[in-house]
């Protein structure tokens, strides 16, 4: 019995956190929420082998699974990383082994990082005012919100029916927009559709479920780093910041705010690491426990945020640290892919406890 | 119990109402500052009594008696008609009142008139980097060099620094004297050679702030208001009137309709999100937390009318509780809409001019400042409910320490 | 304007302050608490006019109104004091006075101590597993729960019409079952009804919802007082208690949970204050305002309860001082004619926000 | 990630089945103390190391090699058939382990056997009425008279004093050593003259706890564990194992599951309270909070296992969060019934035996006792996130305090 991390997937959680160390420093990410490129950084973690951890390896990939992805995304998301990690490397993979059909070239080509997909999920978990995707003879018409990333190659958009869609991103008729949100670690566009040919890779609901599944807990992951991140911070900015002759972590209220942002954090891991288990390992119990690592991570995500930027003061909510794009991270990772309230209500249904 | 003001100030409800009928077109929209609209519509303001209302006529004001109840009837009326009330910010709002009480007749004479005229726009010198909770510790230090403060140091959150024209400031005179005896409240000319204006970017991304550095800055020494090493007693008098103006349940009330709507017209999978009981029952917690701080305003205003009760925890709370509420409040907005709520900008899905994640940034940052949630209740234990101090952690002499034992 | 007390209202509350104060101290309680009576309790308020309070003066009463019984409320919370006020000094009182027919009867005795009605509304409310109320030919059948008091000489009870009859306690067929709950400063009854005749005195659904409403404030008073009393011991025996070589109330951690229970409790006053006066002076708010005070002292008080106990450290989990008493003062008052969640609902729809 | 025991783990399971299909009907309803039963099914299970499993045998136990997947295996299968897994209490899971580590030859061989046989029942004397979160400001004496130490003094939270045929016991016997270094842990029987046990009524209205009271009580000199003077350390090697058990996330699934089924089978107005969304979204919080803590436990165990990780924050917040989740839980179950979740004691409607009332209170006492949650987060602050201590108010002598500041 082993509740934790086998060597090599200690080793990956190294690296990784090295070539993030080394490479993605703060003003990295500045430059990136400035309007830069994250090419460079895609393609460094892709000549890792990050881009292909999911890929079969009789399709170019390593073949490594949902545990070894959740490792990495805590550390992209402690390092709050600009990367198309959740898209690319994740959820299309998942779907693309699962569908029908032969996607091997896409396969290999997101396995060295030379192409990348997004996802607009939006229209099978929630859709909301100014979204609907309508489909007629393999035809898509209408608007996905808040498809993630804006520079992919393709799309993957799920309809009402849970069926999946892959489009060219330079199709015929298939427009994307910029969309700002407060999240500028990452970059989403609205896809409108005015007649675009798609080729459906799936009609079968589990596929698309197996797909959020892993995504909602690599979001998870996202945020259990990004957060561990904040009370790190918060920690270390109390130690030496000063006030009435002391350092403020003397203080107890100041303590305790730290204490609290451990204790619920900490048993977060133990969460993302066993649902990241469960996906393929423990099927009966993989969906429940993705829909309540989401939420909860969600929930423990904001406190810790806020209570972070506390800790901070005034320096917490200036730009000077930075600390907020940890902040809108957590913000936005809640966001994505259904928000807590209704993940929950899933999480019921799974359980038959709706009527 | 009694709610309504009486017939004296229904009159005087009718006379602000006719004003408004009558002048109202003419209010400048936003508050361009020293813009020709925008000092005349503060002159008729003050003619006509609905700004500066209770600064003597001598120094620019109307100099009528103070009446809480007029006050609020103005505001109301300007608020409910949506009519520019005339300017606010630090120089009216903190300065102008402390030199009515703490300045010299010269200092009067100088400043109020133009102050209030919006002429001559002020900012604020208090924090600093290593000075934030802890505001006695501040190391800005002013030494006399012949009729002259020389100022070197560096302040930060100075709002408006870059468009004001002078500045209020604490500098630390006394190097020897105990923390809060060292401190002076200065004035001076933000053009006076030596002052550096960086703006001061914050989570939302906008520069609502400043850093502001001074290199031998030179005051003329009669610039100082209080005796020299007593700024800590001025400054502390504006500080509680600046605490108590935060969190007005009167704003949340209308940000709480504004929520109302959007979850009557937000959808998720065609339900309107009010139908959504999860998110409804949050909605009606909030109300509920709402309609307590309004009715504990209004028992705070009446304290003050009739000096009947003793309001000083009610005040206390305030600005804890109506920040902490206008930031579950704007949380709510944001967590209804899904992915919508996190919109910015120039997002053309941008919800009510991305106001949810702005104003849910802006209320935690109003969480922090103005003294920390955690300042307020060491406050509300110590002033409110009597609780000891925080012990010292060194006495300052062992004598001392062995007196206080005996 | 004056948003607070007359004159009046300071006296009559400095008098049942001071009576309560010298006849119902803790050991009053706990001889109540332990199967004694609270008719010397009840006799002496009553003595002072509390019984009459809502009474008009034609009818034998001293006609005050709803903020006035709130203060008269607030001290009985803050005394955990065992007494019949709620049925039969406010809500019978407003129910006999609003409906049809001449009890001036009963509302005499009512003013004088001499009778007592008791409450059985949870039909109308919210009807739990066990519990059934049917009327057929003005006689009642089926089961109501958590009657109060458990020693009233009539109870007046609502169907879930929302209509109001009114039985004698000695009426044939009908059988008084005690039920024991935490809190033991009041004592509540099963009423099982076989046949048993009844008048009714109201078909308008208006007479119960004002009953209701003003029974709710009642309570959100008597949690009012019983929360202030917790934080004023927790303020004290913080002050005296000595750990560390300092009193605990110098630690920043006490000292916050005592400012957070202030911080939440004092705006609760003015809540109070105004849903009492927005009864018989705000007809449109009243309902509405009723609601959410009766659902935000019950959260407050939950919270305050729990803090306050902690704050007594091991201290406030014995007996030894009773504050248990208010523990549970405060929890049954949450629980009572309507729990927090779904008087939310009734808010909400009130304000049709429901669909 | 490997969550399976291994094969060799489920041969000893299915021995420990085979146990408990043979021999579970012998298994006892309850505990009551020192009756032929509870003592014959003691003896039973130690026979068989399933109770008192590592304990030497020459002190009366099985005297296999610690294995903590044996120990989880056998609690999950006792758990799981419903069988009594023999006697607890604070002589074997406390007092016992102290011995083994730190107890004299003869100590071991004089109350270790009695002890895990259940013939010899012992209680714990630390806190005192003015001794809580400060549990080393202890003031119960013991003072040398001859052989004798002769104890003075109260103690408070003795369960099952009442019963208890021994005590182990902190006492000050160094009244000028500074505070830790002063105390000693004694071991005596509860019949000496001079002891007064008052039950201690607790806000459950059971007694479960009793208050002590020492006059002149003469304990012979040897009957001390460790050196004079060491009692502190001798103690806080159990508290922490203490700390530990608080909490337990499987017992918390299991009350998880009784709410469920309470949501089911309670009504208002005939809809079962599962269908109301409010309830149901609280009810699923709970239930993410309970995933995580049971994960959490897994992953402390494996760590324990095989050391390959720290999981020092991991412990240290299990009692925090474990019973701040218990009484949130527990909570949950009152307000969904209304009225009917006020029933306590013989009411006929009380539900599950009245257990959300009795656990909601407990889970309160279990908040504050055992290291109060504000101890607590001082404990994960200092010892987990390395925060410094609170400052001393007073420094020893200004000497000191003159260097710090150097």
């Amino acid at each position: 019995m082993k509740f934790g991390f086998s060597e090599e997937q200690v080793l990956l959680q190294d690296n990784v956190n090295r070539y993030l160390h080394d490479n993605v420093p703060l003003d990295r990410v500045r430059a990136f929420a400035d309007g830069g490129t994250d090419t460079d950084i895609w393609q460094g973690l892709a000549d890792m082998g990050i881009a292909a951890l999911l890929i079969p390896e009789d399709q170019g990939g390593i073949g490594l699974d949902a545990l070894d992805a959740a490792i990495v995304a805590e550390s992209l998301g402690y390092h709050v990383t600009p990367a198309p990690f959740l898209g690319s490397a994740v959820m299309a993979p998942t779907a693309l082994c699962l569908s029908d059909g032969d996607h091997s070239e896409l396969l290999e080509a997101l396995a060295t990082g030379s192409k990348r997909v997004g996802i607009a999920f939006g229209e099978a978990i929630g859709r909301r005012n100014g979204a609907s995707v309508t489909v007629t003879d393999s035809t898509l018409t209408g608007t996905s919100l808040f498809a993630f990333d804006a520079d992919a190659d393709f799309y993957m958009v799920a309809d009402v029916n849970k069926h999946l869609f892959l489009l060219d991103a330079n199709a015929k008729g298939l427009q994307r927009r910029h969309l700002t949100t407060v999240d500028k670690t990452r970059r989403t566009v609205e896809l409108c559709y005015d007649g675009v040919p798609a080729a459906c890779i799936s009609e079968d609901p589990r596929v698309f479920e197996a797909t959020l599944d892993i995504g909602r807990v690599i979001l998870a992951a996202d945020t259990l780093g990004a957060a561990q991140n904040m009370l790190d911070q918060a920690v270390a900015y109390a130690k030496q910041r000063e006030q009435f002759g002391r350092p403020i972590a003397s203080f107890q209220a100041v303590k305790h705010m730290c204490a609290e942002m451990a204790a619920s954090l900490e048993p977060c891991r133990s969460m993302v690491w066993y649902a990241a288990h469960a996906l393929a390992n423990l099927p009966p119990e993989a969906r429940l426990t993705a829909c309540h690592t989401k939420a909860h991570l969600a929930e423990v995500g904001k406190f810790v945020a806020k209570t972070s930027t506390e800790v901070h003061g005034g320096m917490g909510f200036t730009d000077l640290l930075g600390l907020h794009y940890w902040f809108k991270r957590c913000g936005s990772n809640r966001q994505w892919l259904g928000a807590p309230e209704l993940v929950r209500e899933e999480a019921a249904a799974l359980q038959g406890l709706t009527s | 119990m009694d709610l309504e003001f009486g017939p004296e100030y229904e009159d005087f409800r009718q006379e602000v109402k006719d004003f408004l009928r009558q002048h109202g077109a003419k209010s400048p929209i936003g508050t361009a500052l020293r813009s020709n609209e925008t000092i005349s519509w503060q002159k008729l303001l003050i003619e006509n009594g609905y700004t500066a209302r209770t600064i003597p006529q001598e120094y620019g004001g109307y100099g009528a008696q103070p009446d809480l109840i007029q006050s609020r009837i103005i505001a109301e009326e300007f608020a409910h008609a949506r009519i520019n009330p005339g300017l606010g910010g630090q120089g009216i709002s903190m300065l102008v009142p402390t030199l009515l009480e703490l300045g010299t007749q010269a200092q009067k004479a100088q400043f109020i008139r133009p102050t209030i005229q919006g002429e001559m726009v002020w900012c604020q010198g208090y924090s600093e980097p290593g000075a934030g909770s802890d505001l006695a510790s501040l190391t800005t230090s002013a030494v006399l060099d012949g009729d002259n403060w020389v100022v070197n140091g560096q302040k930060i959150w100075t709002s408006t620094a870059q468009l004001a024209d002078w500045i209020f400031c604490l500098v630390r005179t006394e190097p020897d004297a105990p923390k809060h005896r060292g401190i002076s409240f200065l004035l001076f000319d933000m053009k006076t050679p030596g002052i550096e204006i960086r703006p001061l970017v914050d989570m939302t991304l906008a520069a609502n702030f400043n850093e502001t550095f001074f290199t031998d800055v030179r005051v003329p020494k009669h610039q100082i208001v209080g005796a020299r090493g007593e700024g800590w007693q001025v400054a502390n008098a504006i500080l509680a009137h600046e605490r108590d103006s935060l969190g007005n349940p009167n704003i949340t009330l209308a940000r709480l309709n504004a929520l109302i709507d959007l979850m009557k017209t937000e959808t998720v999978n065609g339900e309107p999100l009010i139908d959504n009981a999860i998110y409804r029952d949050r909605l009606m917690k909030i109300q509920g937390r709402v309609m307590a701080m309004r009715f504990n305003e209004l028992r705070v205003l009446s304290s003050q009318l009739n000096k009947d009760q003793d309001p000083s925890i009610a005040r206390m709370i305030v600005k804890l509780q109506g920040t902490e509420l206008r930031h579950d409040l704007e949380g709510l907005g944001i967590d209804i809409m899904g992915e919508v709520g996190l919109c910015y900008e120039d997002n053309p899905h941008t919800r009510t001019g991305g106001s949810w994640q702005t104003q849910y940034m802006f209320f935690l940052g109003l969480i922090i400042g103005g003294g920390t949630s955690q300042i307020q209740k060491n406050i509300i234990a110590e002033r409110g409910l009597d609780m000891p101090r925080e012990p010292k952690v060194i006495k300052p002499s062992p004598m001392t320490a062995q007196k206080g034992g005996q």
